[in-house]
Formats: C-alpha cells, structure tokens, sequence
C-alpha cells in the first residue's frame, strides 16, 4: 500500500511536468485556436539556447531573459509568417502548419546549437526526500512548486490585467473582440511570448531531468492526452489532465507493465485518452459547442 | 496550348466518364508507362532503380493511402507508418508461416491485415472529429510499435527484431535484382492506383468528399457516415499496408519497426500536402519531392568546398526547408503541387483565351 | 393543387424541441398535404429552421410525434428520414464545395445505387449500367434547373444565386416525396427570385412534389404557397390559406411587432 | 449524284433517298444531357413521317403552312421537313425575336397548324389571339392548368402513337418549302422558297464547297431565315452530313469547341458575336500576353512570325474557337464588317460570303385585309399564292 501511494505520488509529480506543457498548448489555443504542435520545439529550442549560454558563461539570469528574448522573437516571426496568413482557415490546417513549425524550430535549434545533449544542472539535488515515511524526489518537488507558482501567475495574469481580459475577449469571440477595438496580432504575440516562457520553464526542469536535447521536443506528444482529458479550452483542466496522467501511466508501468510487458507508457496515456474521448468527447472541462444547421 | 480538342465529343456517357477525356491525355499516359515500364528498365542502373525510384512509387502509394483517408474522406491521421508496419509484418510472417504462398497473395493479405487494424483505430472516428482524431491514429502508431518490438512471435523470434526479407520470387521467376523489385513494385503500384482512380470516382469515392466537405448534409442527403468513414480508414489501411510491405521487401530487403516511426508518418503527411490533398497525381508529384529533394540538397552541398557543410547541418537545413515548404504551401496553395499543374494546364486548354 | 384534407404526407403532433433548457420549439402541430406548397413563416427566432432540422431529423424533439406518409416515428436518424424520400436544403448553404456541381448532383441520387462499391471499384456487374442511369437522372435534374453551363464547375466557385439553385437541384436529384426548404431565396435579388419561386412551381406542379418552405418575403409566399402556417416565438400562431392568414390579426401584430 | 437528282427536286425526297441509301450513317446529333444525341438517317425519317401522319390524321393537307416557333431543335427540322412531306410549308419563327413584332405578325396571320417550343411561345401566340386548329408543343414545361391551351398536343405522345404517313413524300417541286415573314412600316412581307430554288442553291454550295458526307455542321442561330434554309438544310439533305445542334444558348461556344465544326453557315451575327466573344476574352490590352497575340495576329506575317505565331498563337486560337476543322467558314445573307473579316483571316479561317437572292414581296392578298379566317383558311390562301 505504502508502495502504491509512493508510485501514485511520483506519478503525480511527474505529472506536473506535463502539466507545464500542457500549459503553453492551452494559452495557445485559447488565443488563437491553434493546436501548437510546435511547442515541443518550442521547448527544445529555449532549453537549448538557455543552456547553450550558461556553457558559454553567460550568467543563469541573462541567459534566461535572452532566451526569453528569443521566445519574444520567435512568437512576432509566428504572428507573421504563419498565423496572419492563415487567418480563419480550419483547424486542421492550422494544425498542420505548427507541424511544418516545429520542424523548421528544431532544425533552427539543432543547426544553431548543435544536435549533442547537454547536461543541465539547477543545482537541487535530487536524492530522496522522507516524508510521511514516503521517499519523494525533492527535485520532483522543487518541480512541483515551480509549476504552482507558474499557474498562479498566469491565473493573476489573465484574470486581473487587461491582458487577461482582452485574451478571455479574443478566446470567447474574435470578432466582437476585434469590433471592441482589440488588436488580435497583439494578443497573439504577447500569448505566444507566454507560452515560450511557459516552454522554457518547462524546457529547464525537463533538460535538468533527461538532460537537453532533441527528444525533449517529444513531450508534445505526452501532452496531446493530456489536453484531450483535460479539454483544450480549460488551463485547470490541462492541469488535471497531466496529472491524471502522470499517475495513471506510472501505475500502469508498475501493476500493468508485468503482466502485458515493459515500455507501456509510451501509448497508454493514448489509450486512456481514447477512452474519456468516448465517454466525454468534450474533456472533463472544456465546454461542448451545440452544432447548429 | 498544344491541345487540339475540336472534334472531341461524346456521344455516350462511358466516354463522358473517362479519367482521360483527352485523346492526347490517354496518349501522354500510354508513352509514360511504356517507358516506365520498358525503358527505364533497360536504361536504368541500380543505384536509380533501388535507390530513388523504388522508395519514389512505394511512397507514391503510401501517400495514396493517406490520401484517400485525408485528402478525399477528410479524416486526419499521423498513424500511416503503422499500418505500414502491420502490412509489412503480416506479408513477412505469411511468407515465413505459410509455406508456398505466392509473394503477391501475402502481400494483398498482408494489407489486408493493415486493413483490418486501420479500421479498429477509426472507430472512434465515428464519435470524434478534427484533431481530436489525432489521438486515436497516434495511439495507433505508438501501440502498434510497442507491440512490435514486444512481442517476438511478430519478428520470428530474431534477437534484433530485424529481420531480412526472404527471397522475391513471382511464377518462379526470382526478382530479387534491382530491376525485379523495380518492376514489382512498379506493377503493384500502377495497379493500385487504378484501382484508386474508380474508387474516388465512385459513390463511395464522392461519399468520401462529402463527408469532408459537409458532414451534416451528407447524413441528410442518407450518407451513412459511420459505414463510409470506417470504408475510409479501412482501404487507406490496404493501401498503406500494401506499401509498407513493398518498403520492406522491395526497398530495403528488411523489415524493422523502427523504419515505420513517427517520423514516418509525418513524411507521409508531408507528401500529401505537398503533392496535393484530394488528387491522384498529387502523390506522385509529392513522393518524387521529397525523394529528389534530399538527392539535390546532398548534391549541392558537395559542390561547396568540403566540410563547410557537414552531414548533420545537411540534416537540419532539410528539416527546416521542409517545415518552411509546408507552411508555404498550406498558405499558397492549400491544393498542392497537383492544383498547380492543373491549373496551368487549363490556361494552356483555353490559351490564348483568359476563361 | 388543393387536396381532400384526408391525404396528409406529414403531420407534426405537439412537437418540443430545446437546447439546453431553452425552448426553441413548443408543442407545434400541424399538417402538410401531399401534393401542396406549404410555407412556414415566421418573425427571426421563431424556430422555423428548428422545426426543420427536427423533421429532417437533424434535432430529436424532446416531445412530440412527427407522422410522415402514415408511418409515425417518435425519433428518428437523418439517414432514415432520407431513405423514406425526404430531401432538403439549408439556410446557409450546405453543398460539398471541392465537388463539382454535377457530383453534387449526383450525390444527391446515392440512395438510388444498387451496386456495391466493390463492384464499382473492379468495374464489374451492374456498375457500368448504372452509372449511365444515375448520370442520366441527374442531368434530367440538371436541365430542369437550367445548370448546363455550370455542370462541370466547381461548387465553391459559384455565386450564390447559383449555389441555392445547385442546393435545389442536389434535393431534387434525390427524387424526394416531401422538400424542405430553409430559405430558399434569402440573400436574393428581385430576378433571382422570380426565378427561384418559378423552379419551385415546377417543381411542385410537373414533379409532384410536396413542398415545405421557410421564407421570409411574403410577398413570394403569399404568391406560390397553398398553404401558410406561422411561428412566433417557437409557437404556432396561424395556420390555414395565404389569405385567411394574412386577415388573422394575431400574425399581424406579431409581424408588426417584429418588423425588421 | 447526276442522274437522280432529276427524280429528287424536293426536300423531303431527299430526305427518303438519304434514309434509304445511308439508313445507318448520321444525320443529327443534339447535345442534350450532358452528351452528343444521335440521330441517323433512317431515325429521322421515320420521326418525320410519324409527325406527318399525326398532322395528316388532323387535316394537314397539301398547301397547309405549319408554322414553328421554336430554338433549332431536330424537333424543328422534323415539323419542317414533315410538313414539307405531306406537301405543305413551314413557315419558321424564332423565339429569341421581339416579342411584340411577333405577337403582331402572328395575330395577322392566324396560323391553322403551329408547333410552339414551350411556355413562352404559347404565351405569344395568346397574346396574339390566335387560335389554332393543331397545336402542338414540344415541352410541356409549366403548360398545366394554363388556360386555353388545354387543347394542345405533346409533341412525345403524337410520336408515340405511330401513324406513318404515305412512305414517299407528296411534296413536288414547284411548291414552297418554306415562307418567312416580316413586318416593315407599310405592310407584312413574305419570302417564299420553292423546292426547285432550294435544292438548286444547295446544290450549287454543295458542289462549289466541295462539301461530302462527313462535314459536321453546327446549327446555333435561329433558322428564321431563308439564307439558312438555303445554304444549311438544303446542302446537309443533298449532300447528306451531320447537321449538329447545341446543347443552349448558354453553352453553344463550349459545344462548338467539342464539336469542331467542318462547315460554318453562320449570318454576320454568328460572325461578329463570336468576334466579341474572342475580344472580350483575350488579355487586357497592354498586358504582355495580349503583345504577343497582337504580334502573331499582325497581317502579312514573315517567315518566322508565320511559324511562331501559328504554334504560339493561331492554332491554339483557331481550336478555342472551335474553328480547327473548320474548312467551309461561310457567311449567309450580308457580309461581315471589315473588321471581323480581317480578324478571323488573321486567325487564318477566310469567311465566304454566299449572298441571300430572295426578295421580300408583299402578299398579293394581304392577310390583314382578310377579316375572318373562317371562310377561306390562311393555309389554302397561300397555297393559291404557292402554285400559281
């Protein structure tokens, strides 16, 4: 039992991580209803360059604001490039566009910083920590807190700025956003720019666990999952959704993976999000829109 | 411009069907299969036949498979490399399991089998929409690799989970040199695309885009969506499947999951975009892009003083064009390359008139 | 084209419908002659095209009964409410834009196939044979709609005008008993219109078939219908001939109260 | 052809010979949902002779005038030629004329037998208070319940019943084929064409254009007029080609395009619309696509121009006109105005201008002054005009 709880717990922390992922897909498609398979890459190519310039020997908060920078740059070149031209095009398309994206931010990112993997120290140390007779990673911890406070910023940030208001305006309705005087490429560039921040913060407790490189770009596809449980539309939904995740796929590994085989994890959070979208195609809080003929 | 169509008309309706309704359009066709099919053999030397050519028709057909599911049903899918992989197996295991099946029966079931596995994963398509289709094609291509590599029964048993295709023979005639596996693959893909071509002009084929294009009116009109949404995945499946074994045993020689990962797919995906979504030629057309690109690139590269370009930043220019080329098209010419050339051929029909 | 009120192809009994709580349609009845031109008209929000979508079976009503040429269903899926040969168009055009007008048309006709899609695709058995058949159908449908100019083109590419009338003629491919049509002439001008309500005569005089339309030009209805039924606020207000309902000062007020 | 055509100086004589000689080979093709309609030789024939027992069973007799108002259509050819049969005349409107000049003409004349096209029509000949004694329509579009023509016959169901008539034409030679009219200021005029005339004039084409029996003509324009019967019917009954009929007015100019029509016997307007049609449809002027045109259409080219612009330019030019098989361009009645002429020589198709001979005259009895049709039918006053 002690056992059990000592997994669930874990599944949860690792959860958190996907959470912060998570995140940045939901600003997005708030925003601009994008699905942004491009944020793996997203954070990959921040990760890459944060790291990049702590080994040249720039200080950790300088490299931190250039790659947030960066992020700026990428998220106006976005707007430009990709959004605007695709302006109230379908979804799929759009879709398939952040695919195009996440290629050309990861060939950028490797061609610039090289494809090696870089160790990424934050200094926590991560051996075990006892609690409540239960050994938890303090690095998890240090992860979870993180992720905690990132949510309560951006809940300050969307529900008590003008920002935040003008964001819930564009999600709800873009063209009564637009007719209130709304700049809609505003809105965009300044939610991308979060979620690049959001991928970067990611983007550093990910690279500190697995260590910065390519595969980092992979957690897209653990947080597709996530978003489908969770529900696109809803940041508390994603929230829940990783961590429903994070638990349930560690159980699995755990009780599931003898019994049926090892490396399990890669396609049961899959199989679990097919499963709610039976039974709740709409998530657990995204709301459903009535199709009207 | 160099049409002459006075005097083309028909008097019954099988003429009006024709794919071809031009007489220099069925002669242009005839003259490219006879060189396809006789020339190329005889000119060709085996780094083009096995290098470029081979992987260009199989991934034509692959692109065809996902074509029918994206480009005319308008179902999205990011999970084609997997049935590729069930169609390679099954053909491989049918080989091995079944003594004296001949290689083409293997590989029809062998699709077949993908088939069957494409239509279980399009299931939920019949309750879900959009990219929330992502999830199921996705699981698909996770799981069906993970079941690979995990159980041995699939590969035979071999350490590696690689394992070489047994020898190619048709009627006894062994067709394991270059040019055999050329004009294997060749027969089965001009085939099947055939095929294709009656299928999206049939009902179901015109089912299929209405479906795509408006759901709601298609099941008024008494569409049975589920059926023609499951036909979909199903045949996309076959033709996927079909390919996948060509991949393997035409292609490389071996059959391994990790040749059918995701990136796989997304090179599918990628064809179809670029080739042009809802067409035939479009395949072709974004199969011998993506195969010749990568070619040329190299090329060029190796024209620049040596190591001013490695291999790896070779890798990450690709990627990068790619990605680029991808969201020029989805803005410019949504339609693809096919769209393009279509469009200048019906200037040049009514050249020197604008409409 | 006046019938013995005893043949009756539709008749919608105390039928409900709404939308997470709200009420669009409240304990409608009433019944359409085979053979007839009924117009359903009605303020904006009256929930006309609900009642539509309900006997199309598009919406399920919450109440009520729906009697289609003496069969009664309670509820029922578009697809069956198609196979019994009811066809219609929507109020903002619902074609199948990459296909060209003839494929539309041709669609419109599927339920008339007999051979499978096998058969199609190996191009064996009947196929052949009824491809002519069905292409030959709908370029009847298409001539009656004078669309041969347009047979080959794209749908997307039409005016509007025209796409109405390729909506129309997609229905019509269907060979159906009953039509629905949601505003058939919204958005249209003066020509266009005298035009539409000409092809809805035919249509209903040549073919025989019943008609049930939404429109918001009273003038039109009031020229082309047998038979006018009117909705305010999701209930029914007036029912019975064009003149009869335009003397019932119940329909007056509720379109003097709504003028738009 | 020598000897036989002593025996056969009429159409519908012609006609016979063709269906007997050629029974199998085509004579017509209508573009009619959506493909090229065939009908052959013997088909037609028969068609005709089916119609002209129908009007025969309903007093059409020797000298009567059938009078058809409708778009070319084979049904029009067939009433023509089966009136003709029966040795009577057609006297040919065309819908797409002003209304109001034709509702005046036919009140005027009273026609006894009329074939109408379809609503429209009817609609004129009510307005014109003509009541006829055989009326027949050829689409039953939008006809029910319409008041006074309950009477009116469906050209389909007259088909339907087979009533042959006699199988050889009692048509001769010296009767009028067809009769046109027209109403000038001071009167209504008449252009009558006897057989004999006909068959000569088409003749005289037939041989000078060196025409054979695999020309495809296309009939677009209206026959309202004698040039056409001339130079159109006459020639395709002697020389025994394909005559071919569009699809509408609509699609005509894609039609001629599928068709590729060996013979063009066009008026000036046929000419000069499609002229306009050609203009409006080239690049914008200025635009460096029209220069090109421009250059290669330029007259009295050079060598190379000639090459160039024939590959670049003309052929293709030539084949979007539908003209690429074109190699009898004619024009009947008046001659083209300069401008097109020099256009479709650029083009390299050099129009031939057969001119119209046959005078307008003014009925020796001129119907207005007749007040009641009753005594002496409209028919029989211009057989007595036709014979003496």
């Amino acid at each position: 039992m002690e056992f059990f709880f000592e997994v669930l717990i874990g599944g949860l922390l690792a959860g958190v991580m996907y959470d912060l992922v998570a995140i940045g897909f939901v600003l997005i498609y708030k925003a601009s209803g994008v699905f942004n398979f491009a944020q793996g890459a997203m954070v990959l190519f921040s990760a890459l360059t944060f790291v990049s310039l702590l080994e040249r020997g720039v200080p950790f908060w300088l490299a931190f604001l250039i790659s947030l920078a960066a992020m700026l740059l990428i998220a106006v070149a976005v707007e430009r490039v990709v959004l605007r031209p695709l302006v109230n095009r379908s979804p799929i398309t759009l879709f398939m566009a952040t695919l195009g994206l996440s290629y050309v931010i990861e060939g950028f990112a490797q061609a610039l910083w090289g494809a090696q993997v870089h160790g990424l120290d934050l200094g926590i140390s991560d051996e075990p920590l006892e609690l409540g007779g239960m050994l938890l990673s303090q690095f998890d911890i240090f992860a979870a807190l993180t992720a905690a406070s990132l949510v309560a910023l951006l809940s300050w940030l969307f529900n008590k700025t003008r920002l935040g208001l003008a964001l819930r305006a564009v999600a709800d309705d873009p063209l009564a956003a637009l007719a209130v005087g709304i700049r809609l490429q505003r809105v965009w560039v300044v939610v991308w720019t979060v979620a690049g921040f959001v991928g970067l913060v990611a983007g550093l407790l990910w690279g500190a666990r697995l260590g910065v490189q390519f595969s980092l770009s992979l957690v897209v596809l653990k947080a597709l999952p996530v978003l489908i449980i969770g529900g696109f539309t809803s940041i508390s939904g994603a929230i829940v959704g990783g961590l429903i995740i994070g638990a349930s796929e560690k159980l699995a590994e755990v009780y599931l993976g003898p019994i049926i085989g090892s490396g399990i994890e890669n396609w049961f959070p899959y199989g679990l999000a097919l499963l709610f979208l039976l039974v709740r195609p709409a998530g657990l809080f995204g709301e459903r829109a009535i199709e009207r003929v | 411009m160099f049409y002459r169509e006075a005097g083309q008309f028909n008097t019954r309706y099988a003429e009006d069907r024709r794919s071809f309704p031009l007489r220099q359009d069925r002669h242009g066709l005839a003259a490219l299969l006879a060189v396809a099919f006789v020339v190329v053999p005889w000119v060709g030397n085996d780094y083009w036949l096995s290098a470029i050519l081979i992987p260009f028709l199989v991934l034509s057909l692959a692109g065809l498979g996902l074509n029918l599911l994206t480009g005319y049903a308008g179902q999205l899918s990011l999970g084609s490399a997997a049935f590729m992989a069930v169609g390679a197996f099954a053909t491989y295991n049918l080989e091995v399991r079944v003594d004296g099946l001949p290689l083409l029966i293997s590989i029809a079931l062998g699709g077949l089998a993908a088939a069957l596995v494409s239509a279980l994963f399009g299931l939920p398509s019949l309750r879900i929409k959009g990219f929330y289709l992502l999830v199921s094609t996705l699981a698909a291509q996770f799981f069906v690799g993970w079941a690979l590599t995990r159980f041995g029964w699939f590969s035979n048993d071999s350490a590696s989970g690689v394992i070489s295709a047994p020898r190619l023979d048709i009627f006894g005639v062994n067709l394991d040199a270059p040019v055999g596996r050329y004009l294997l693959t060749l027969t089965v893909v001009v085939a099947l695309f055939w095929l294709g071509k009656n299928l999206v002009r049939s009902e179901l084929g015109r089912q299929w885009m209405a479906v795509r294009d408006m759901d709601t009116a298609a099941a008024v009109i008494g569409i049975p969506l589920a059926k023609t949404k499951l036909l979909a995945f199903a045949l996309s499946g076959f033709y996927l499947g079909v390919a996948g074994a060509l991949w393997a045993f035409a292609y490389l020689g071996t059959v391994e999951p990790h040749g059918f990962d995701l990136s796989r797919s997304f090179q599918i995906l990628f064809i179809i975009i670029i080739g042009g979504l809802g067409s035939l030629s479009g395949n072709f057309l974004g199969a011998a892009f993506i195969v010749l690109f990568p070619v040329l690139l190299s090329n060029l590269a190796s024209l620049l003083p040596g190591g001013l370009i490695d291999a790896g930043q070779l890798e990450n220019l690709q990627k990068m064009f790619f990605g680029a080329l991808i969201i020029l098209f989805l803005i410019k010419e949504p339609e693809g390359l096919a769209r393009l050339w279509q469009g200048f051929r019906e200037r040049a029909r009514r050249w020197p008139l604008r409409y | 084209m006046t019938q013995t009120a005893a043949t009756h192809l539709l008749e919608l009994d105390n039928i409900s419908l709404s939308f997470k709580g709200v009420k669009a349609v409240t304990g409608i009845s009433f019944r359409v002659a085979a053979g007839e031109i009924c117009a359903l008209i009605g303020p904006n929000g009256a929930g006309k095209s609900s009642l539509l979508n309900v006997i199309s079976g598009v919406y399920q009503p919450q109440e009520g009964r729906i009697r289609f040429d003496n069969r009664e269903r309670r509820r029922m899926r578009a697809h069956d409410v198609a196979v019994r040969g009811v066809a219609r168009t929507f109020q903002n055009i619902a074609l199948f834009k990459g296909m060209s007008v003839l494929d539309n048309v041709l669609t419109g006709r599927h339920l008339k196939r007999r051979s499978t899609w096998i058969e199609q695709t190996l191009r064996v058995g009947r196929a052949a044979a009824e491809d002519d058949s069905q292409r030959e159908a709908a370029e009847r449908v298409i001539a009656f709609l004078h669309l041969q100019p347009w047979r080959d083109a794209l749908v997307g590419t039409l005016p509007y005008g025209l796409q109405k009338r390729v909506e129309l003629a997609r229905a019509l491919a269907a060979e159906p008993r009953l039509l629905l049509l949601d505003e058939p002439m919204a958005g249209m001008n003066a020509d266009e219109k005298q035009q539409m309500s000409r092809f809805i005569i035919d249509i209903n005089r040549e073919l025989g078939t019943t008609v049930l339309l939404i429109e918001h030009d009273i003038g039109v209805v009031m020229n082309i219908s047998d038979h006018v039924v009117v909705l305010d606020y999701g209930r029914k207000i007036g029912d019975g001939s064009p003149e009869a309902v335009r003397k019932s000062p119940e329909v007056i007020s509720a379109y003097l109260g709504t003028r738009h | 052809m020598g000897t036989l055509i002593e025996t056969l100086d009429t159409l519908p004589h012609w006609l016979h010979r063709q269906a007997l000689e050629h029974g199998t080979d085509v004579a017509l093709r209508h573009k009619h949902l959506g493909i090229w309609q065939v009908r052959t030789w013997r088909q037609l024939a028969d068609e005709v002779q089916s119609l002209a027992g129908a009007l025969q069973a309903r007093g059409f007799s020797v000298g009567a005038i059938l009078t058809i108002i409708s778009r070319p259509t084979p049904q029009a050819i067939v009433a023509a030629l089966a009136a003709q049969w029966l040795g009577g005349t057609a006297s040919l409107f065309d819908p797409l004329d002003s209304p109001a000049g034709q509702i005046a003409l036919l009140g005027e004349l009273q026609p006894d037998f009329v074939l109408a096209q379809g609503h429209e029509e009817l609609l004129r000949l009510g307005a014109a208070q003509v009541t006829p004694r055989v009326l027949i329509y050829l689409d039953g579009r939008g006809l029910s319940g319409s008041g006074p023509f309950d009477r009116a016959l469906d050209y389909a169901t007259l088909m339907g019943s087979k009533a042959f008539a006699d199988t050889v034409p009692l048509a001769h030679a010296q009767q009028t084929a067809f009769v046109f009219y027209r109403r000038s200021q001071q009167a209504t005029e008449a252009q009558r064409i006897r057989h004999t005339e006909l068959l000569q004039h088409g003749r005289h084409l037939v041989q000078h254009e060196g025409l054979g029996r695999y020309e495809e003509a296309l009939a677009a324009r209206g026959f309202a007029s004698a040039g056409q019967a001339r130079y159109l019917l006459a020639p395709w009954l002697i020389a025994g080609f394909r005559l071919n009929f569009p699809e509408n007015l609509a699609t005509r100019d894609r039609d001629r395009r599928e068709l590729g029509p060996t013979l063009v016997a066009g008026t000036r307007e046929t000419y000069e619309r499609l002229h306009g049609y050609a203009l409006e449809r080239l690049p914008p002027p200025g635009d460096r696509a029209r220069r090109l045109v421009d250059w290669a259409l330029a007259a009295r080219p050079g060598a190379l121009r000639r090459f160039l612009g024939h590959w670049l330019v003309r052929r293709s030019l030539r084949d979007v006109l539908g003209f690429s098989r074109t190699h009898a361009p004619l024009v009947v009645g008046d001659a083209l105005r300069p401008e097109t002429q020099a256009f479709f020589e650029s083009v390299g198709i050099k129009v031939r201008r057969w001119g119209d001979s046959t005078e307008w005259e003014v009925p020796s009895s001129s119907p207005a002054s007749v007040t009641n049709g009753q005594d002496e039918p409209h028919s029989q006053r211009v057989w007595k005009e036709a014979t003496t």
